[in-house]
């Protein structure tokens, strides 16, 4: 079956991040008052073939800790759906 | 415990702070005797806040602990050393007015660790540590070592570093120009990544971070203060374990837009006459960079830590001091001056605030929101961390690996062989690691990245200066004594043959652990030949850093002491670059060839065998070469000049004839080695690797005056031949053979070796492999 | 004499470079801090290279919103000249004063090398000194430089002759569609290109294709000109 | 009220998405078969006062139409939650 992923990696808390901080400051100078806490990451969609939902979210879990994000630095969640 | 004496100084453990016991103290790293001093100093049990000052002043990192004695053996001074080590960086004196301030420091650790973090980051620092001295930076450059790429996670730490490198200086907007990469098994698991930084200012510009001026306030300037990098300084200074990876600090993340607010609003800051004196907060942070700048002045300083602003809430005197936060600097000024500051750096969209100011007791002391949680005499906190001159003895492999011949192993032919050395990934052409690099912004570039040194004008000016990072480490591990002269002499070589003469010196000591006698051994070594080298050139070493503690558990790395060298040209329209240019021009090579295959390129990668005795170099011989190169570039006779080193003759011609980076196509050339040394085998003759010598190539009716010069500097010119039409074939005659490729075959080659060897960008992380 | 606003942003970098090129083409520059409200009385504003706010979320997407933006965008409304290298580029397409945008090279890694390019276009402010299908090499220096636009887009740009700058054949640094390096707006008035010609105007630098590029600013006719729509003599910079 | 709002800014499709080709090749070369249809976008991640969560929704869309998504090459999807 054909699963749908979907990961997102984000800068591990207590890590600075600057894009954050910027897109902060830009909201601010916007007009968007009162938001805050910005973190930037990454989002990953991918298809998957797997026999069941758990298999896919295992594989996606293994993906995730392989490749799709650095363990150094980053957390990440994900979510798999049927399709 | 130690029993508590008279107390010298009093303070007071901060809330919920752990007692100071035996095991706290190892685990700060600190020895017996090392505590014994600090209770001693103290007169009482140390506060955990002052154990981690202390920790951090007295790491190898910040103390140089086991190498002070043997650096001070360096020359640091002459008459153009407008500021010699002790400062952020060096400053060598140029004509009109002007000067260069440079430095090269390590990141290795933090890049073992992320590759990408911690190269960037390690960008960021040196840039600090040069234009906290006023200066404007112009260039940079990066000496890069890894294990072979036929490791996945070397590719990946690879690949991470050049990234790293490439975005911070490529954002701040300065050049790099040159740097060198090697790859050998001793650097699995500890990768080099030595970044190297240039910068000019007015000699009148020139400012120190000395703190001085009772009642003068320090303000924290740029970014906020997080719990990044606590204990960095402690984690450089020992071995990569399993053991340390564990505890290894937060990664350290480079913020290079900020980098480059704070790099305008403290020139700014510096040239507007605001300030009395200026530090990055680098290793050790806030520690390091106030206890530094108070003990440079004779002063004595007092902090408040709440008044630190801080990423996070709730951080603790302890990780404020401690933290290794980018981007941050301390700068004294007067009570005054304060707005006038803060409005510059809002300017340049900068935080700055007040947190202390500078006392007359002597005394290094910090509160948190008044209490005073650390209080240690100022000027005995940095001097008092003991010294060590550890025994130094030469380790019996090394001596079997000298003694050692590639008997029995035959090699391929000689063209195979050059083929093999064109692409072995440490000799072939690094475009793919400086196309990654901006090399062209500031448009003052002469001579890009891909011949023997970088080369940028002054703007305004007629001179120009040019700038090298060299170290052959396979030559220290068999001898670091010549070794160590090699490396400054290659660097030297390098600088002349764009026509430069090298000014000065700073030096990036990588060695694995002194407290091992064979280790401590090549440290000693090394830097004596450097030291021999630098006085004969009359370039004095004006800064550096040195890195210990590079083993993994596989061993220790090969000894690596990276040399970056400026050099002065006193007409950059002179400029001469490595490739040959002109159709007829004709080849000649400059200096005396002996065929010594020891430790060479071509043993190591061609024969697969690391050993043998390196050649001896000959100092004057390479200072001969040097003034004639920068003679002859000067009365403008040459075309092109490229140095021999790793890879010989044989190397540096081929260099020669495949062109610059970006030609279309290389020029070939038609070579007769026969007669040039009669009696050396084919192989020594073509990959030997004596020193002081270079491939030039002249046109003809300058072949003249180029003779006639060399004779007027004693250094033998042999005739070898002619440069090709574009396209050529690349021919070579030697011991009865002809040899021949079509040219655009060995560019081929030389510019593949490293990309056919790399995933593409995006696939790297696949490497990691962990 | 011709009057040139060099706009500076937070993390410009090229900013020096742009100006030093004005002056050898002979005009006047100035700079123009990206919180000023006006571009001073120029006739040219000229957005130069950098990392404008460290090129974080996407190459100039937060200059974009500078103060000074709204000065380049009644510069442009009104007719007068304004162009975009490389950072300035990606700023005036997300100022959506040109079309399209600049996203990541297809290579993923930043690029720095000289690269082959072809004029295709002499009638804009930024070309007119030079020749039609001229070959230039320049300096590209950029990890965001991929040029794209829907295909309607595409096709107009094409047809209305609004790619002003290609890359050769082979050439293309950064997987731009119709290896476009750079364009124009409709009127013309409105530049952007991805090389730095500002960096290879001197034979010293072993490079002066870029010098037509200056040399075109200072021979665009001057009734195609209108100068700062906002500047009045008596406004004094902060 | 304190609302914690989650963007994904997804590449346009038909758009060439370098970076979720090159995780895709990875992908196979680490032996994950069967994943495809790799994207590579952002996530944004950031803490909003609202009045409610409709607001919320309202002002966080305003600030992916300015500035946090480009209209030209990407679409956004976007989740508020209270907290
Ligand atoms: N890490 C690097 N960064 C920038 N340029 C580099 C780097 N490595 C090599 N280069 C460029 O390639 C040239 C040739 O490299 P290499 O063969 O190691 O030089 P050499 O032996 O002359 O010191 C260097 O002088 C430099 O211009
Ligand atoms: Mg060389």
């Amino acid at each position: 079956m054909k699963y749908q992923v979907r990961v997102r990696v984000m800068p591990r808390g207590g890590l600075l991040d600057p894009q954050g901080q910027a897109v902060e400051h830009a909201l601010g100078a916007l007009g968007f008052a009162g938001a805050d806490e910005v973190r930037i990451g990454r989002a990953i969609e991918l298809a998957l073939d797997a026999g069941s939902s758990d298999e896919a979210e295992k594989l996606a879990r293994a993906m995730c800790d392989r490749l799709l994000a650095n363990p150094v630095t980053e957390d990440y969640e994900l979510a798999v759906e049927g399709r | 415990m130690t029993e508590t004496v008279t107390p010298v100084t009093e303070a007071h453990p901060f809330e919920g702070e752990r007692p100071v016991t035996s095991e706290v103290v190892r685990e700060h790293n600190l020895n017996d005797l090392e505590y014994e001093r600090i209770v001693a100093m103290l007169g009482r049990t140390p506060t955990l806040t002052e154990l981690g000052v202390f920790s951090a002043l007295w790491s190898e990192h910040c103390s140089y602990k086991h190498s002070k004695p043997i650096l001070r053996r360096f020359p640091t001074t002459g008459p153009n050393v407008v500021q010699g080590p002790g400062e952020n960086a060096g400053v060598l004196r140029l004509p009109d007015g002007w000067a260069v301030a440079f430095k090269v420091e390590s990141h290795n650790h933090p890049s073992a660790v992320e590759p990408y973090q911690g190269a960037a980051t390690g960008v960021g620092g040196i840039l600090r540590d040069v234009f906290t001295m006023g200066a404007r930076p112009v260039a940079l450059l990066n000496s890069l070592r890894f294990g072979p790429l036929d490791v996945p996670r070397n590719r990946y730490l690879f690949a991470g570093v050049v990234r790293g490198v490439g975005d911070y200086g490529n954002c701040v907007g300065v050049p790099t120009l040159g740097g060198e990469v090697a790859f050998a098994p001793g650097y699995t698991g500890n990768p080099l990544v030595n970044a190297m930084c240039v910068g000019l200012l007015r000699e009148d510009d020139l400012i120190t971070a000395r703190a001085e001026g009772v009642g003068n306030v320090l303000l924290a300037v740029g970014s906020r203060t997080g719990r990044d990098g606590i204990h960095g300084a402690s984690f450089a200074s020992e071995e990569l374990s399993a053991e340390s990876e564990a505890r290894r600090p937060q990664v350290q993340v480079g913020d290079p837009f900020t980098g480059k607010l704070l790099l305008e609003a403290s020139l700014e800051l510096i040239t507007s006459g605001l300030i009395v004196a200026i530090q990055d907060m680098g290793a050790a942070g806030l520690t390091s960079s106030s206890a530094e700048m108070a003990a440079r002045g004779g002063v004595g300083v007092e902090i408040d830590t709440g008044l630190v602003p801080t990423r996070e809430p709730g951080m603790t005197p302890y990780e404020i001091l401690l933290s290794e936060s980018q981007e941050r600097m301390l700068v004294v000024a007067e009570p005054g001056q304060v707005s006038a500051i803060k409005a510059v750096c809002t300017k340049w969209e900068l935080e700055a605030a007040t947190i202390g100011h500078i006392t007359d007791d002597g005394l290094y002391r910090v509160r948190h929101h008044g209490l005073v949680v650390a209080e240690i005499p100022g000027q005995r906190l940095l001097d008092d961390c003991p010294m060590y001159e550890p025994v130094a003895a030469e380790g019996s492999a090394a001596v079997a690996r000298r003694a050692a011949r590639p008997e029995g192993r035959t090699g391929p032919s000689l063209s195979e062989a050059l083929e093999r050395l064109l692409d072995a990934p440490s000799l072939a052409s690094k475009r793919w690691v400086f196309e990654q690099y901006d090399s062209t912004v500031r448009a003052n570039t002469v001579l890009p990245p891909g011949g023997d040194a970088g080369v940028l004008r002054v703007p305004g000016a007629d001179f120009g200066v040019a700038v090298t990072l060299d170290c052959n480490a396979r030559l220290l591990a068999l001898d670091p004594y010549e070794g160590g002269k090699a490396a400054v002499a290659e660097a030297a070589r390098n600088l002349a043959c764009t026509g430069a003469v090298p000014l000065g010196v700073t030096d990036c000591l990588n060695f694995g652990n002194p407290e091992k006698p064979e280790v401590f051994f090549q440290f000693v070594e090394g830097c004596r030949g450097i030291a021999e080298a630098c006085t004969v050139f009359e370039t004095p070493v004006t800064g550096g850093n040195v890195s210990f503690y590079n083993e993994s558990p596989t061993g220790a790395i090969d000894p690596t002491p990276t040399i970056g060298m400026v050099g002065l040209l006193e007409d950059v329209d002179a400029a001469v670059s490595s490739h040959f240019a002109t159709t007829d021009d004709r080849i000649f090579l400059a200096g005396t060839t002996r065929g010594e295959l020891g430790g060479s390129a071509y043993w190591a990668e061609v024969l697969d065998f690391v050993g043998g005795t390196p050649a001896v170099v000959d100092l004057a011989a390479e200072r001969a070469l040097q003034r004639f190169l920068v003679g002859a570039a000067r009365q403008r006779l040459l075309r092109s000049a490229h140095d021999c080193s790793d890879g010989g003759l044989g190397l540096a011609l081929a260099e020669a004839a495949i062109g610059g980076p970006y030609v279309s196509t290389g020029t070939g050339a038609a070579i007769d080695l026969d007669g040039l040394a009669p009696g050396l085998s084919p192989e020594a003759l073509l990959f030997g690797e004596t020193g002081a010598r270079a491939v030039l190539s002249v046109a003809p009716d300058r072949q003249g005056a180029l003779e006639a010069l060399a004779r007027e500097h004693g250094v033998p010119l042999a005739a070898l031949g002619r440069v090709g039409k574009p396209d050529s074939p690349f021919i070579l005659k030697l011991g009865g053979d002809t040899l021949s490729w079509p040219i655009a075959e060995l560019r081929s080659i030389y510019h593949n070796a490293i990309p056919r060897r790399m995933r593409p960008a995006g696939e790297d992380a696949a490497d990691r492999g962990d | 004499m011709l009057r040139v606003a060099v706009v500076r942003f937070p993390g410009s970098n090229c900013d020096e470079d742009a100006y030093r090129a004005v002056q050898l083409a002979g005009a006047e520059a100035h700079y123009v801090w990206h919180r000023d409200p006006s571009l001073d009385g120029a006739d040219v504003a000229l957005l130069p290279g950098g990392f404008s706010y460290g090129d974080y979320l996407r190459a100039g997407a937060i200059a974009r919103f500078s103060p000074v933006m709204a000065a380049v965008q009644k510069h442009a409304d009104a007719g007068g000249v304004v162009i975009g290298i490389c950072n300035g580029f990606q700023i005036l397409c997300e100022a959506h004063l040109l079309p399209g945008a600049l996203m990541r090279n297809d290579r993923l890694t930043f690029v720095s090398r000289p690269v082959a390019c072809i004029v295709e276009q002499t009638d804009t402010p930024l070309t007119c000194a030079l020749r039609q299908g001229a070959r230039v090499s320049l300096p590209v220096a950029h990890g965001d430089g991929r040029y794209v636009a829907d295909p309607a887009t595409l096709a107009e740009l094409e047809s209305e002759g609004r790619v002003v700058l290609r890359y050769a054949g082979g050439a293309n640094p950064n997987g731009s569609l119709n290896d476009i390096a750079g364009i124009s707006n409709a009127a013309r008035n409105v530049v952007g290109i991805m090389p730095h010609p500002e960096r290879a105007i001197e034979r010293l630098l072993g490079n002066s294709d870029g010098a037509d590029f200056f040399t075109s600013i200072m021979r665009w006719p001057a009734e195609r000109m209108p100068a700062d729509a906002l500047a009045t003599s008596d406004q004094t910079r902060p």
